[in-house]
């Protein structure tokens, strides 16, 4: 219980380094997995922007980069890290890593997704003259909207669990905090009680996206 | 002068199956609609209408022929260069296909952003068209919070919101009740008279094409069987299946159970004698039973007028002696148009 | 073999050369054994506990020491291997002296190498820990007035990886070779002949009522005096290794004394 | 014997987004179908006719009031007991709502296998009702590769399928050509009369009530405004409302734009006479216009019939002295409903 | 090069080890998600047999396991793990452990693919007097079955990623060969041997996902 009390500060500091890391790869990631996920579904045979090599092409980026073991991945991305963020270890490189990492995932997130907006619609405004990328945004997006938010949902929680190895390379967050200071030292109060600021965090999370999206779906 | 024109046109929809065979929706369809024209289509369900008019503005390419639309061949077209030709059309769907994460009026304002309309400008048309469409109140639901006609109609209006100089109205009215049918094909003939927007409806109420096509097509199993102005249709039909469908519309010989209704209801002849402004006039008909001494009742049918002409049949219960009705029926032969049915 | 005999040993580096070497020499003498491999150093000792496997041998004392506190276990020494120095390393600078004011070295951010890391870095004056530090010193314990560098800690694997990002890092013998490193990189290190050094030897672990089994004590016999595998161990350790054959008892006083220093520092 | 019957019944929808209000779909709802009935239910669009019916199989709940259907107050019972009298009911909606994951064989045979039907029992009847709506070379299709009518056949036929005891067709024939309605309505009217099926429809298309129905209720914001036996309603339209409706389906007297081009066509007067079985026979009218030397040419209009009974309105155009044709009209007037319209 | 020809059978051997681990996981993962996610979306307030308590129940459940951090969630269900499987480590205990912790995250891609299925259909459903449970099993899963499958896909490709885990107890497969023999030994050559394995494997089962999918969905 002691050992709890004086780890305090550090671990409120970690809930907020949780915060920003899932935050931020959450907002780059989101991005890149958005444009990939774009354009997946736009140029699958078939789709608005039907083109089998441009589909293929991104369907083997997406198969290359998402099964390679997360570590390894990390490993492997430094160089890359330390191009684009200046650094391979901290906060700064396991964001980027993630953000990178997620994108892939992110991005069958949202073809899945977009896949099950009605044709008729899209028929619709194609009939009314619209290009590909008005029907993209202005169209499939926002039909798609509802289902896309408990997606994204779905890869915070995904994310507050992969960010935990953020240790691997210096980072920090609750993860790593509960790794370090409670696994690790075979203390699981420790632990448990970073576990469960986690938890407290993907509840909210995950309800307030449940309500957004029955908002937004209206059922 | 045609604005729409396709030949030899075919639509082959491939097997998805192992096991099924291919369905051939159009096999070999030649048509002109002129500019200006509100062109009718009808025929069975199934027998490929929707499948020809999305064909008109590129939903769908064709398997094979020519369609040209307002002097662009689209066979071959970019789909870049389709768009351009498709902000000239505005479609109505048959199973609406309205934006269900847009509110009534994001759906109408959709085709409006696309051609680039100011927002102020848009603002003014939509209300107008929800005015007109009925649905002012409705502004701001979504179409799953709409009745099935709620949804036409907004179908309607967003395919009337850029005042395209084509409609196709695939069914637009098919959900409607008489009244707002009514008000929909007066606007559609208002905006055909003063703005010579081309219109081809696909329906399969009669009253549709009578009240306001000048065209008629008759498509059956892919294929148009049977075209022309619509009074010469409706009035010589040729195929068994324009018969059919004007039969429903224009008064006509009463059938089956109704028939045999009447046969028990009116004992003695009865007889249905067509008649229309080229053919006989039923004053006379009437005139030749009297002389005669036939009494006569009209017991079914009736006249109507397509596109300013009169136009119907008259079935009639006639008593009086055998001799004198064969003699009348006799005379009325003369000059009209007469069917002994009972 | 027969699958009776089959003694399962758990390590964390199942790959490293001297087990293929191991598992031979040990079916010469008739014993089938069989190599768990972990990549965490939290496991092999509770799979001991819970009879999963038969001994491990990847920990030192002290490791093993802070584990049978922590998790209230009563694991045993049934033999030594050798120790290891830990190595300061840095691609930048060849001197400890030249890594400058507020520099950065990246640290294994287990509880034991960490503290062990500790103390190498303030034996090499580049940071300064409370009460002078011990085998138990945390992050917490570097006064950072008084120290030159900042210190980082990084999964293990990782220190070796992070020698472009930092001035210096401590990196496990384990990672050495690996990192394509060579002893010569060093520009620090414990000293391994030391007294202190002691609680730092690597042993062989199991349950506490195997302590006797004839058969574990015969495979720590043939590790320590199989040629092959020694020349196996100290090729994958750069050549650092001091191999040692402490008697058990000595080195279960040993582990007694560490815990009890421990338990007293909690 | 009433098997349905609703008392008081309201159905508000919420507001879903602030700053919109309730929508009040129905409205104190009181009706009673009888056992056999082919009950019409006809309004303007919105009027609240699809959220009716859904009360009646209980998809929607009311916000107040009772139903009883076959003897089972609906509100307020348990979803697993409103299973049971669902089993009992046949559903034709009006967006088909098919399963889009199913062959037109696997959506009809859906209802026989809840209800337990034994699977060589289904392919007997799944064949029979794929060949009465047309669709048996449809049978290995997908929803998505039919046409509209199509669709809604196979909406039918899944309806039809177990052989309910009370059907609701909501416009159950909006997508159809008139020769398959023909059918369709038959159809409906052989189940209602062989096996005394409760219908009850839904439709804009007055034909249709025309046909078969022998109630009617009329709607107009969330209320039913009139209601009763279709002969009645159509010959006797009280309400504003139900007067257009009628007037869409028989033969009526002209209005407006239609009036005012056969003024320009027949100079002189013309009148409108409303003729029914009950009302006025038409040849005495005819006959009082030859007595008076008066010309006459049936210029609009017609006789139907409605349930067995004679049914119209006639527009003669007459010529004539003036005295005669005042004298005419004058004596048709004492014994017919006359109106003259020009 | 000599290692990777040394390392050769190990290798094929791991691969065999990430398909049955692999395997598996999807199928008891697959089944366990399956029912949660079926629990989720038919609980749902609206829903077809709509119960906000134990949609509640379920709702905390999947977001109290999700976000822990795997090796944590590892460790902590390992006495759980010898009670079913009979043992703490190896490949049986990661085959339990990643089924566990894979239906938790399955339960939310079948919840949210099931949401996207068109009111109407239910209610057409409905109206002929099935039951909830017919209702789910022969409406709602095939109507929601090319989503689905796109879904399942999703996971497997996680789930090979999670698989290197499989190393910290014990387990085997190729994720854990590649840390092992090529990562932690810093021999590229061996790591992207073993990880190029994966990426074909992915790939063959991504596009057999994908074409399946496109089969189901026509589209
Ligand atoms: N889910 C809903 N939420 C809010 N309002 C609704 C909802 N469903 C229907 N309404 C409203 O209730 C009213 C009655 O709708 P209903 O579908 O019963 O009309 P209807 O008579 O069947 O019309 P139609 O002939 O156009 O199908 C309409 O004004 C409609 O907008
Ligand atoms: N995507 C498709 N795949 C296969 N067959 C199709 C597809 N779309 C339409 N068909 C078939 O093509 C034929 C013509 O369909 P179309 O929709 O043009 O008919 P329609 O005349 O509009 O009928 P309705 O009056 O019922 O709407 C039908 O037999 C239909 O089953
Ligand atoms: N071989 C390691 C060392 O001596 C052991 C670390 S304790 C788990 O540095
Ligand atoms: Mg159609
Ligand atoms: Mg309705």
């Amino acid at each position: 219980m002691d050992v709890l009390i004086d780890l305090q500060p550090q671990m409120w500091q970690a809930a907020g380094e949780t915060l920003v890391i899932v935050a931020l790869t959450l907002l780059f990631g989101g991005i890149g997995g958005l444009a990939i996920g774009l354009g997946l579904y736009s140029s699958r045979p078939g789709g608005i922007m039907g083109n089998r090599s441009v589909f293929t092409t991104l369907n083997v980026i997406v198969n290359v980069f998402r099964p390679i073991p997360f570590i390894i991945f990390l490993a492997a991305a430094q160089p890359l890290a330390r191009l684009v963020v200046g650094t391979g270890i901290g906060n700064p490189a396991i964001i980027f890593t993630l953000s990178l990492a997620a994108s892939f995932a992110i991005a069958r997130i949202v073809e899945q997704n977009l896949l099950t907006v009605q044709p008729g619609v899209i028929e619709a405004a194609r009939s009314v003259g619209a290009s590909p990328l008005r029907i993209l945004f202005q169209i499939v997006l926002p039909e798609a909207l509802g289902p896309l938010v408990l997606g994204y949902t779905f890869i915070f929680v995904a994310l507050v669990d992969m960010s935990a190895v953020a240790g691997y390379v210096g980072g920090g967050g609750l993860g790593t905090f509960a790794l370090l200071y409670g696994y690790r030292q075979f203390n699981p109060l420790v632990t448990w009680a970073a576990v469960l600021i986690i938890i407290v965090l993907v509840q909210v999370v995950q309800f307030f996206g449940n309500w957004l999206a029955r908002k937004i779906m209206r059922r | 002068m045609s604005i729409i024109s396709m030949t030899g046109v075919n639509k082959v929809y491939p097997p998805r199956q192992r096991g099924q065979s291919e369905v051939v929706a159009l096999d070999g369809i030649d048509l002109t609609v002129n500019k200006g024209d509100i062109f009718g289509i009808i025929g069975y369900s199934g027998a490929g209408k929707s499948t020809l008019v999305r064909l008109v503005n590129a939903l769908e390419t064709a398997s094979g022929g020519s369609i040209v639309v307002d002097g662009t061949e689209l066979v071959g077209l970019r789909e870049s260069e389709l768009r351009r030709v498709r902000l000239g059309i505005g479609m109505i769907f048959q199973q609406f296909n309205l934006f269900s994460a847009k509110t009534v009026w994001g759906n109408i304002a959709y085709p409006l952003t696309v051609a680039g309309v100011s927002r102020e400008k848009q603002t003014a048309r939509i209300s107008e068209l929800l005015h007109f469409v009925g649905l002012a109140d409705k502004a701001h639901s979504y179409p799953d919070e709409l009745s099935g006609g709620q949804k036409q109609r907004v179908g309607i209006a967003r395919a009337l919101a850029t005042s395209p100089g084509i409609l196709l109205a695939d069914e637009a009215t098919s959900a409607l009740d008489p009244e707002t049918t009514d008000e929909v094909l007066t606007l559609l003939q208002r905006v055909n008279r003063e703005y010579g927007v081309t219109i081809i409806v696909i329906t399969h109420e009669m009253e549709v094409i009578k009240r306001i096509a000048n065209h008629v097509a008759v498509m059956e199993a892919g294929r148009i069987i049977e075209s022309g102005p619509v009074f010469e249709v409706f009035s010589h039909p040729q195929t068994a299946a324009s018969k059919r469908f004007v039969n429903t519309v224009v008064n006509s010989a009463p059938r089956d159970k109704e028939l045999a209704a009447l046969v028990e209801r009116h004992p003695g002849t009865i007889i249905s004698v067509a008649v229309n402004d080229t053919d006989a006039s039923q004053s006379e008909v009437i005139r030749h039973l009297i002389q005669r001494e036939v009494e006569f009742e009209l017991i079914h049918g009736g006249i109507d007028n397509i596109q300013g002409k009169t136009f119907g049949t008259l079935t009639f219960a006639l008593r009086g002696t055998s001799d004198n009705v064969r003699a009348a029926i006799d005379a009325v032969s003369r000059f009209a148009n007469v069917e002994e049915v009972a | 073999g027969g699958n009776k005999e089959t003694v399962r040993l758990g390590v964390v580096g199942a790959s490293d050369s001297q087990w293929k070497i191991f598992i031979e020499e040990a079916a010469k003498e008739g014993i089938d054994v069989e190599v768990v491999d972990f990549q965490e150093y939290t496991q092999p000792n509770p799979a001991v506990s819970e009879g999963e496997i038969d001994l491990n041998m990847f920990q030192h004392i002290i490791y093993l020491a802070q584990y049978n506190v922590d998790s209230d276990d009563d694991l045993t020494i049934i033999g030594s291997s050798a120790i290891y120095p830990l190595g300061l390393y840095s691609t930048k600078y060849d001197d400890v002296k030249d890594i400058p004011e507020g520099g950065v070295v990246s640290v294994p951010d287990d509880p034991s190498n960490q503290a062990r890391a500790l103390l190498v870095l303030q034996a090499a004056d580049v940071i300064s820990l409370k009460n002078g530090g011990s085998p138990f010193s945390t992050l917490a314990d570097v006064e950072t007035d008084k120290s030159r560098v900042t210190v980082k800690a990084l999964g293990a694997a990782f220190t070796a990886t992070s020698l472009p990002d930092v001035d210096a890092a401590i990196i496990n013998n384990d990672y050495v070779e690996d990192a394509g490193l060579t002893a010569d990189d060093v520009i620090f290190q414990d000293d391994p002949e030391d007294e202190s050094a002691l609680p730092y030897i690597n042993i062989f672990v199991t349950r506490a009522e195997d302590k006797d089994n004839e058969t574990y004590r015969k495979l720590v016999d043939i590790y320590q005096t199989s040629q092959p595998v020694l020349d196996a161990v100290q090729k994958n350790a750069g050549g650092t290794a001091v191999f040692v054959q402490t008697p058990v008892d000595q080195l279960n006083k040993s582990l007694a004394q560490t815990e009890k220093d421990y338990a007293a520092s909690k």
